[in-house]
Order: structure tokens, then sequence, then C-alpha cells
């Protein structure tokens, strides 16, 4: 089957390589957008607390909304493409690092941020050299969430022919040839390892400070 | 014999696919056996993917499937073109693999078909899939996947009627692809030929003129087990098979996908004219 | 719209008491599976790298292929839908739990072991409740997730909005898409509202109270 | 002879990345029931020391044995709850509040409710708090020095055979803590508790231990009586330190025995007495605050043994070595 | 006249959810260049006291003056950097290396690389710590002591005017201690630093302060030299506090220049000389350790001015009633 698989992407091995781009393409621009939606909105949640609420269970809300239909709801205004996929993939992403941000910012041990502030560090510094270095573990725990859900779901940019590995998913799953699935299947799984490992990696380098 | 079983209220589990036509027939099915006598455990609506494999498992008794559906993507079978011939094969390679029973199959026939929007078809003179062919580096096309792959998709195409260098080519959902010719973001779409919406002015299907598409004719298949204990249950499903052409299939169809109306209203409805 | 709430309503609510079921049921298992063994891997570098490589893996699988590969084993139904939930929700609940419970100060941790706190007293007194703030955070993720991906549960004859999402999808009717829409949004909005308030419980409780002196 | 409660048998300790061992090659027995201060340059491995009593960290090499047993065998649960534990840092759980962090283990052990609360109370008392007050607070809405004292509730809260306090006092004032260190002397002796108490005060180490322990870069540098210590360090370290105490401090640990001049048995002097185990500080304090220049020596059964001027007091200061370190 | 650094206008402070004010009512005039030690009971709010002074927290009522100006109406964070801040709980920034924690302020003033390294070397050198093996590590991997005494140069980083310190040297050994306060003394008289130093060490805190603040129940109790508080403790709290100081202890206070007897200007004694500002502690200690029961008092540039024999000095301890508190 792996064989048979195998000879099936040599055959198609273009195609394949503008899907594995495009796939790519996609996931980056959706998780990159996401990240600076989210992170930033995380920080104000943390210091308000009486928005964070709203905030927070808007976008969540707006997650649950089925991609298909978030794409056939805003088909009229965005067309198909590469644009309404980022538009539906950045929904889904950003609440994950969204919830994490703010819990990061929660937990900072408030001595750590007293400390800070006797020394007249203002906002803007203890924010970058103090809060943001603290909760990285977990803005980064949000990240690896939504990076692997990104990559799972971009597949759906299929739907509206924007391209990518869901291309072969999709193929296979309506010709039942689980050659062609497995391709997509496999080479999606790859990807989201790949960027689990590389994820972690950073999340290493940025703990440093907790191992002996 | 409907009353053998009124008496012991045997129950079948119906299936059918995820899409209208499909939920109308399982409906309608379900319907003809309830009125008989039975009871019906509808499990409809499941994935096309998943269905077969449910029958096989015994999850359900009996779905709706194209005979066309059944050779090539289910038996993996080279793609033959004659409705007869398609329909005995299916029939003894399912019985001898699965123990699955192909009852009669329908006049109405669900191939697959081209479908323009009318704006581009009259801009660019097509009609057939000949002119299509002429044209095709004009036209964009709006694929779903398999299409593209399926022996009897575009490779069948290709073999006939010559290479198709389409300006574009995407993969959509097959659920939009009416929505992607309407809103101008595609010319040409790949079409079932009983599709609801193919009853709106605005889409034209091209003619096969060389005569490609292998037949879809859709038949109830049920495991050998269930008709050996019912065999009246044939009979009944039958009756229902007999009513369908591809005028009434699309109605019923368009009743739903167009009108917007639930598909087991319509079934029912549809059923009362025949029962 | 209205006309079709009007005239459905019934068909409406038992989709949307069955979506709840499915939701409900498969973060119980989730939950009892993932933070036990959140809390197992967190020990380890290496084993919760390579844990959450494999759930990243194992949630890349569209559902679909994940459904038909667990078809023969659970068949139709609730059943598959559930199994499905529950292996998707341990990538979130287990990620946040692992971090949960590695954020912990280390002074704590060693004052309870050292005064001879058995692991299980440890995990449920101490650990728990200091990690819960961001486990709950991972539990409203994964609660709001599921309410998404159970409507995928449709497919499979295990009922829920999708069956009206879907239908709405494929019939390409609005109303249909819209009521889907909103009540899986409602049960996500009243999930997160809910799941919010413990959270911020937690997190203060986590604290010992009291904010608000500081500048 | 008590038994040996903790012995180590050649420890040490390396942490992962360091050149240098933060314990090295500890050989030491504890009796059971006596009271040992450590004393020692900051980084000197105290705490480390400490905490592979308790296998909060495990030693690196040699062994620790719990009256002959070595620690690795036992239930390590069951072990760590006979050892009350401070640790440094205070360490409360912040999420419970102080009644909660004090009751933590005899909930473990199942006391009933009723006992568990007053024994909170009794404990609240015990290191100055008012039950009333403090009793529902969280950790964070406490000074310093009160938590610190809560950690020290916490840690006797069962009534542990053994207590290892890393720096109990050290955030306490003074008043408090003379308090503390009786309270805490009374209770190790009425229930004869084994002790290992690091302090940075070195008057503090050489009151409450009945031995006093040394550290310096890891290493043991003298493990003796304070008075042991004061009149023979054992090298120039000790010396140094205890010189950090100024002479009049050391005549603390001298007793007047050790230095009164012999007199007749009957003397019919009027002057002050003072016991044989009195301290040459508290004779200092006595002829400072009065008009008169010696003291007599009694010891009990055999009334007055000696005799101590304020110019043999001169002597044997400067005659001990001890005090020139 | 110095000016005034600090002043405190009837201060008070209570936190939310209790009853008594942690800080009550507190008026106190802090003058530029001096050292201010602050005692107090465990709880007394004196880490509160501080912690207003740079706006940690806001006073519930009353007015804190910067030279002169309402700090209220001072741009905090330039306020907050001419403050060196030594917090209780250390405190440090546990993802940041010792030289990344000392240097953070240097940085934020846009110091060169350089300039910084050499700084954060020298203060690491100034708190008994070897740069070369510290400089690299993280909080976690240091000792309690060493932990804080990061804690102490990373405040004194951008030399700041004023510092407030509270409980510093709580973890630290007592030789090192001696050779941080002897630093801080030296730094202080030298740059002229205003210091404002919480401390549990009554010895401490009479050695250390220019003046000794002591707070009981949020209160001040009594802002005096260290010799006005033990010749004249304010209150019987105050009394019972330096209670806890032997007596030979609060010789330290006592100069020789208000016990002497004063002598003929001609002395051709060869006895031992002491200066006028010399303690009574100091020269009880030499009485100890000579052969010798006076000593000769000796004004600079009025040679021999008085004379301090042993009964002399037990006479004046037992009349000051400073001392029989
Ligand atoms: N966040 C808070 N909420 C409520 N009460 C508090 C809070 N912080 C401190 N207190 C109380 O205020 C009083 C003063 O506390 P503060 O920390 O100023 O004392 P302190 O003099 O520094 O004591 P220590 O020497 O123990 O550090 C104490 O009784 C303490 O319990
Ligand atoms: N996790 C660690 N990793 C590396 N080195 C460490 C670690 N913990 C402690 N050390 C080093 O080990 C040595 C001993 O530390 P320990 O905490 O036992 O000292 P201590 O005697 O308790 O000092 P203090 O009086 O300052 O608390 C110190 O030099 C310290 O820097
Ligand atoms: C509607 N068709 C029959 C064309 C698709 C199917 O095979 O399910
Ligand atoms: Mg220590
Ligand atoms: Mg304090």
């Amino acid at each position: 089957m792996i064989n048979e698989s195998i000879a099936y992407l040599l055959l198609n091995i273009d195609k394949y390589y503008e899907a594995v781009i495009v796939h790519i393409e996609i996931s980056l621009a959706a998780i990159a957008v996401s990240f600076m939606i989210a992170v930033p909105l995380g920080i104000w949640c943390s210091k308000n607390g009486s928005v964070s609420y709203s905030v927070i269970n808007a976008f969540t809300i707006l997650r649950i909304i089925p991609s298909l239909a978030v794409l056939v709801i805003a088909m009229p205004i965005l067309g198909t493409g590469f644009v309404p996929a980022l538009f539906a993939l950045t929904l889904l992403a950003v609440p994950p690092i969204l919830i994490n941000t703010y819990s990061g910012f929660r937990n900072i041990d408030p001595s750590v941020l007293e400390c800070a502030a006797g020394m007249g560090m203002n906002a803007g510094k203890i924010l970058f050299a103090i809060e943001i270095p603290l909760a990285m573990p977990l803005i980064l725990t949000g990240l690896r969430t939504s990076a692997t859900e990104v990559i799972a779901s971009a597949t759906l940019a299929s739907y509206i022919g924007a391209g990518g590995l869901g291309d072969f998913i999709f193929t296979g799953i309506g010709m039942n040839d689980i050659r062609i699935l497995l391709i997509g299947g496999m080479s999606v799984a790859l990807l989201s390892v790949l960027t689990e490992v590389s994820l972690t990696a950073v999340q290493h380098m940025v703990t440093k400070y907790q191992r002996d | 014999s409907s009353d053998q079983a009124k008496g012991n209220k045997v129950t079948i589990k119906a299936g059918s696919k995820d899409f209208t036509e499909s939920l109308i027939l399982g409906e309608l099915y379900s319907l003809a056996l309830e009125h008989a006598g039975y009871k019906v455990e509808r499990k409809l609506n499941l994935g096309s993917a998943i269905v077969h494999n449910s029958l096989i498992n015994g999850d359900i008794d009996f779905y709706p499937e194209y005979t066309g559906t059944g050779l090539l993507t289910v038996l993996k079978e080279a793609p033959k073109f004659d409705s007869k011939e398609v329909y005995q094969e299916v029939s003894a390679k399912y019985k001898e693999k699965f123990k699955l029973i192909w009852l009669d199959p329908s006049a109405a026939n669900d191939s697959q078909g081209l479908v323009m929007s009318k704006r581009a078809a009259e801009q660019y003179q097509i009609r057939t899939i000949s002119d299509l062919q002429k044209h095709a580096s004009q036209i964009r096309f709006a694929s779903q996947g398999q299409f593209d792959e399926r022996a009897d998709g575009l490779p069948a195409l290709v073999k006939v009627y010559g290479s198709f260098d389409f300006k574009d080519r995407r993969l959509y959902d097959n659920g939009i692809k009416y929505d992607v010719l309407h809103n101008d973001k595609a010319d040409l779409a790949v079409a079932y030929t009983t599709e609801g919406e193919l009853s709106k002015d605005e889409f034209v299907v091209l003619e096969d003129d060389k005569h490609v598409w292998p037949p879809y004719n859709i038949a109830p298949v049920i495991r050998q087990d269930v008709v050996e204990k019912h065999p009246e249950i044939k009979d009944i499903l039958n009756k229902v098979t007999a009513k369908l052409d591809n005028k009434t299939v699309i109605m019923l169809n368009a009743e739903v996908d167009i009108k917007k109306r639930e598909y087991n209203e319509v079934a029912k409805e549809f059923f009362n004219t025949i029962k | 719209m209205i006309t079709y709430l009007l005239k459905y309503y019934d068909q409406m609510l038992i989709l949307l008491l069955e979506h709840l079921y499915l939701v409900c049921l498969s973060m119980m298992i989730s939950l009892l599976l993932a933070i036990p063994a959140g809390l197992l891997i967190a020990r380890s570098k290496w084993l919760s790298t390579a844990a959450l490589s494999f759930f990243g893996v194992v949630y890349s699988i569209p559902s679909l292929a994940l459904f038909s590969f667990l078809l023969p084993a659970f068949g139709l139904g609730k059943m598959t839908a559930v199994a499905v939930l529950v292996i998707y929700n341990q990538y979130i609940l287990v990620r946040n739990t692992v971090t949960g419970f590695q954020s912990i100060d280390a002074s704590i941790i060693e004052a309870g072991y050292g005064m001879g706190l058995s692991s299980r007293y440890m995990f449920f007194k101490i650990q728990l409740p200091l990690a819960l703030p961001i486990i709950l955070g991972g539990i409203r993720i994964a609660t709001v997730s599921t309410i998404g991906i159970a409507t995928i549960a449709a497919v499979i004859h295990a009922g829920g909005l999708g069956v009206l999402l879907f239908d709405g999808l494929r019939m390409n009717y609005l109303p249909k898409i819209l009521w889907g829409t909103i009540l899986s949004s409602l049960l996500a909005y009243l999930a997160n509202h809910l799941l919010l308030s413990f959270e911020t419980k937690a997190i203060e409780k986590a604290r010992g109270e009291c904010r608000g002196d500081t500048v | 002879m008590a038994r040996t409660a903790i012995e180590f048998r050649n420890v040490s300790k390396q942490y992962a990345n360091t050149s240098q061992y933060a314990v090295a090659g500890v050989n030491m027995r504890i009796s059971e029931g006596s009271f040992i201060t450590i004393l020692g340059t900051s980084g000197s491995g105290k705490t480390t020391l400490l905490k592979m009593v308790n296998r909060i960290y495990e030693a690196t090499s040699g062994e620790i044995l719990y009256f002959g047993e070595s620690i690795k065998n036992l239930k390590i649960e069951e072990y760590r709850r006979k050892i009350g534990y401070v640790i440094q840092q205070v360490g409360l759980f912040p999420h419970m509040t102080v009644e909660e962090n004090i009751g933590t283990i005899p909930q473990i052990l199942k006391w009933d409710t009723d006992t568990i609360a007053k024994r909170v109370d009794a404990l609240l008392e015990l290191v100055c708090l008012s039950p009333r007050e403090f009793k529902k607070r969280y950790p964070r809405q406490l000074s310093g020095g009160q938590q610190q004292r809560v950690g020290l509730a916490r840690a006797m809260a069962a009534d542990p055979d053994i207590m290892l306090m890393d720096e109990p006092f050290g955030a306490i004032d003074a008043i408090t803590r003379q308090n503390l260190q009786e309270e805490l002397i009374r209770i190790q002796r009425k229930l004869n508790k084994t002790i290992l108490f690091v302090t940075h005060d070195v008057s503090e180490a050489f009151k409450l231990g009945d031995k006093v322990v040394i550290m310096h870069e890891g290493e043991i540098q003298q493990f003796d009586t304070p008075y042991g210590i004061i009149s023979k360090p054992a090298n120039e370290y000790v010396a140094r330190l205890i010189a950090t105490q100024d002479i009049v401090q050391r005549l603390k640990v001298l007793k007047a025995q050790s230095v009164m001049l012999p007199v007749d048995a009957q003397v019919s002097d009027r002057a002050f007495r003072v016991g044989t185990e009195e301290s040459l500080h508290n004779i200092l304090t006595y002829f400072l605050e009065h008009d008169q220049n010696h003291v007599l020596v009694e010891d009990g059964g055999r009334g007055v043994v000696g005799k101590i001027t304020w110019e043999q007091l001169k002597v044997s200061t400067r005659q001990g070595e001890i005090l020139s370190a």
C-alpha cells in the first residue's frame, strides 16, 4: 500500500509539491496572523479583568462556527481561495493563543512584578523584559496547539479552491482510495510533527532557566 | 405476507448517504417498508466513505447505491458503459465478495455531467463537451478532486475527446460548486445529472456528445441474510424503484435544494402519490 | 428563519440535547484520561515532547478518516463519535495540563513532598489546584473545540447539531446553517462562560485571593 | 546512651552542571533527642544537607541512615511524615488558608476535625499569632515573618520526631524570636525531639545547640559542643566565624566551674552566690550592675566550692586561648 | 543642615478585608544622607511602610513627600529608578541570569555594555560572590543567601540616591554579613545615600542606624538615635525590645566622653588611650583582655581629657537608668 502511494506520488509529484507549498503558506500565514492578534489581545485581557470575559467569549464563539459554514457565509464578501481560507483558519487559531497568553500573564509571581515596578521599570519594559518572557512557556503552549490545529485544518482550503494537501485528502476520501488519502494524511502529520518538534525546541530554549 | 411482517414487527435498519438525493431515497424506501408493516430504524445521512462499511458491518441493512459507484469506487473495476452490463457485474461481484444483493435498478441515471453557468456557455458558445474541449483554455474549471482521478472522470473524457487544458483548475467542495458558478469564481463544474439545481435556468448541462459516462442507476443494496429471511422486501423496494426516473428525481431534489423543504416531507408527499 | 424555528423547534431541541450529551460525555472521559496522563508525563521533558507530538499527529488525522478507522470497533452512532472526540481532546488537554504542572513554584512542591505528602495527596490537593487555572484554560479550549468538532458526528449518525448544519450546507439553506451555528455558538458561549468563571475563581484561589492593592 | 537517630556516611552531593561539590564527604552521627544547630557560610551546603535527610535531593554518593536503616529502604512518605521540615523559602501552599496549611498532615492522618482545630489554634498561639485573626487568611495576606511562623507551625503540626529547620527564625523580630527559642527548647526537652536547625545567628546557634555543626565549602569544619567550638576552634575558618561574636558574647559558653578559684569549705562571706553552671557572661553582668567584685560558686549539695573575682575573670579570659580566636 | 529627603505626613494604610490598619498615622522626616534602621514586631507594618515610599502600595490616607514634593505628582518610573529596593522575598527574575538581573536597570538607562559588565563584576565582588562562578547562573541555582545578595547587588546597580532595604541580610552568614555591613556603611558615607533599612537584629539596627525607627502594631513607637532609644525608651514595648539585648551589648551605644572622670591636662600615665567617641563596650573588652583597670580618654587636639576606670564603668552602668530598661 505504501508502495502504491509512493508510485502515485511520483506520478503526481508536481501537484504534490505545489500542494505542500500552498499548505505551508496558508498555515504559516494563519499562524502568524493569529499570533499577532491573540498575543496583544491576551495581554490586554489579562490586565483588564472586566473585558476579558467578553473578548475571550467572543473569539471562542467565532471558533465554533464550522469552518465550512464560515466559508459559505463569507463567500459573498471574501470570495474564494487564499483569503477566506486564511480568515477561517485564523478564527480557529486565535482562541488557544489568546487563552494561554491570558493565563500566562495571570500566572506570574506577584513579588517578581513588584520588584520590577519597584526598580522603576516602566510598563513597557516590565512587559517586554519580565512579563512576556515569564509568560512565554504558556504562550508557546497556545501557539503549539494552534499551529497543529491550523496545519490539520488547512485541509479545508480545499473546500474553496485554495489548494493544499487537503486536495489529496478529499480526493482520497471521495474515491475511497487509501493511496491518495495516505499521501495527504501522512504529509499533514509530518508537517505537524515538524512543527511540534521545532516549537518544542523554542520552548526548551525559553525555559532554560527552569532547569538546573 | 405483509400480515406476517406486521405480526412480527421486524425491524429493518435503513441507511443512506449524506446528500439530498440519497436522503430522499432512503426515506422513501423506509416509508414503503413501514407501509408494509415493518419497523424501520433510520440511519440516514452517513458519510459516503462510511456507508458501505456500515452495511457490511451490519450497522444498516440496506441503502440506495448507484451502479457506477459500486463498480468504480467500491469494486475498483474498469469503467463500463452499458447499463445492463454494469448492473450484472456489480450484482454478481457484490454477492460473491460481500454477500450483498442489488435489487432492481431504476430508470433514473444520476450520472456525472459537466455544468456551466449560462453566462459562460453563451459567451463561448459551448453546448457540448466537444465544444468545451475546443475552448478549454478560456475556461475556469471548478473540480472536486475525485473527478480528476476517477477512471470515469476526466481520464475517460480525455481518452474520447482529447486533452483539456483549462485556463484554471481548482478544487471546491461539492456543496458549494453552484455558488462558485453563481459568484463567477469559475465557469465550469462537475454536476450529477439529477441535481435539483439543474432545474434552474441559470445552469446548463453540457451534452455528452460522444457518450463516455458510465451509467449510475439507483438501486437499494441489501444484506443477503435480510432478503433471505424476508424475501417480500424485494418487491416492496422494487416497487418504489420502478417509479424513479430522471425527471422525478430531479423534481424531488429541487423540492429540497431549491425550495428548501425538509427531505422527509418531500419523500412522504411523493410516497403518498405512489403507494 | 423564525418560521423555521417555529416549525422545527422540537427537532432542534432534540439535536441540541444530543449535542450536549456528546460534548459532556466526551469531555468527561477526556478529562479522566488527560489529567493523570499530563501529570505523569510532565516529569519528563522527553516523554512530554514525544507524547505531545504523537497526539499532534493524531489530531491532524482528518475526522472522516478517523471515523472510518474506528467504525469497525465501535459501530455507527455515538460511541464512535465520543471516541473520536476523546482522542482529539487529548492533544489540547494533555498539553495544557503538562504546562500547568510544570509552572508550579518548585519550593511549594518541595515543601509538600518534604512534609511527607503522598503523591496522590500532592496531586489532588496541591498540584491540581495550583495548576487548575491553566488546566481550566485547556478545558475551555477543548470544550469549545469539542462543541465544534461534534458537528461532524452527524456523518456517522451520532446526531447533534451537525445534522442541522450539514443539511443546511448541503441544501445551501441559510436558516438551517444559521440555526446550527447559533445553537452551537450558544452552547459554546454558555460553556465558555461557565468555565471562565470557574477559571477566575481558580486563579484567585491559587493565588490565595486578593489582588488589587498593588499599583 | 541515646541511640543514633541520623547518621551520615561519607555523603556528597554535586548539582548538575557544577564543578564543585555542594556537600562533600560528610560523616556525622546525630543522637536521638539532640538539638543540633548548623552554622556556615552562605552557600556552604547547609540547605543541601537538610534536603538530603528527607530525600528531597538524593545524595550523589554516600549513605544516610535513620536509626540504622538506609533511608533509601524506607517508605518515603511515612518516613517524611516523621520529619517536620521548615523550608528556607517558607513554601506555604498559596491556595490554602493558614488553618488549612497547618492542618494538612493531621488531616492526612485522619485526626478528627475538632482535634485538628484545637491543634491549629494551639500552634498559632505557640508561634505568637492570634488564631482568630489569622486562621482564615491566605499566605499572601501575611507579612514575611508571619508567613515564616505559619511554616513553623505547619512543620510541627503532627508532632514529628525529627525536625529539619532551615533558618526558621530568619524573618522574626527579637522579642518573638526569644519566645520561640524558649518554646522550641521546652518542646524539644519535653518530647525528646531531634532537631537540625540552620541559622546564621552565631549566638542563636550557641544558645540552642547541644552541638553545633560548622560548614564551609561543602565540608563540615567542626562538629562539637558550643564550648568545644569556642575553646578549640578546629581551624582558621571556625576561628574567624566565632570572632564575629565579641569576646563578651563568647563568655556565655564558659561556666563558673571552669575558672573558679577553689575556696575552703566554710565561707561565711555574704557575697552573691552562683551555680557551678553559671556562665561567665552572667557573672560579668552581675559585676557591672553591682558594687561588688566577686561572687561565690555554690555546688548544690556541697555548698560553696569556689570563688570568682573580677581579676580572676580577666585572667581566665586572657588565659583561655579559647577567647583569643 | 541636610535637607529632608522623605517625609511622611500622617500616613496610614489599611489592606482590603482587614479591620486593622497595617500602618497607622505615621509622621516622620528623613534627612538626606541619613541611615535609618527600622525595627519592630513581625507584622507591625515595616514592609508596608517601605512599599508606600516607592508606591508599590498607595497610602490609604496621608501623604509622602520626596524632597518636598508629593510622590503622587512625580513621574513614577523615574522616581522609582532613584530608589533602590531590596524586597523581603528577594524577587529575582527567574528567567534572567545573575548578570542580567543585576544589569537590568543599567541596561534600561542605556549604559554601554562594557560599563555594565564591569559594574556587575564589581557589585558581585562587593557582595562576596565570585563573578566568574555566579554571573551565568539562574536564581534557581543559588542558595538562599546567595539569592539575597544578588538582590542586594541588583538594587545598588544604578547607584540610587535612596535605598529601601527590607531585611537584606536576613539569610546571610555572620562573616559575610559583617563585610556587607561595613561596605554598606562605607558606601553610604562616601556617596551620601539615604537608606531605610529593615532588620530584626537589634544590634545590627543600632550598629548601622544613625537613627532607629521602632514600630509596633502599625505605629511608630520611637524614632531616635540608638543612644536616645537605649537611654530613654519611649514606652514599655521599646524597653522590652531592647531588653532582648543584654546589658553588655547596650554598652555599645555609650561613648567614653559621657562617663569619663575629668583629669588634669598633664598626665604622664602610660595607660592605654582611647578616643572620646570610643564605646564603653570596647573599653570593657579592653579591661577583660588586659591586666589593667583603667584607660585614658584623649581628645585629638586637646590631649588627654579624662579617665575611665573599671569602677567608674560600673558606676555609670548602674547610674544610667539607660541600662536598667
Ligand atoms: N495583602 C495583605 N492583605 C491583608 N493584610 C496584609 C496584607 N499584607 C500584609 N498584611 C498585614 O499587614 C500587617 C503589616 O504587614 P507588613 O508586611 O508590613 O509587616 P512587617 O512589619 O513587614 O512584618 P515582617 O517583619 O513579618 O515582615 C500584618 O499584620 C499583615 O498581616
Ligand atoms: N540547583 C542548583 N544547581 C546548582 N548549584 C546549586 C543549586 N542549588 C544550590 N547550589 C549551589 O550549591 C551550594 C550549596 O547550596 P545550599 O543551598 O546548600 O547552601 P546553604 O548553605 O543553604 O546557603 P544559604 O545559607 O545561603 O542558604 C551553593 O554554592 C549553591 O550555589
Ligand atoms: C451522486 N453520485 C452517485 C454521483 C456520487 C456517489 O457516488 O455517491
Ligand atoms: Mg540555605
Ligand atoms: Mg516585612
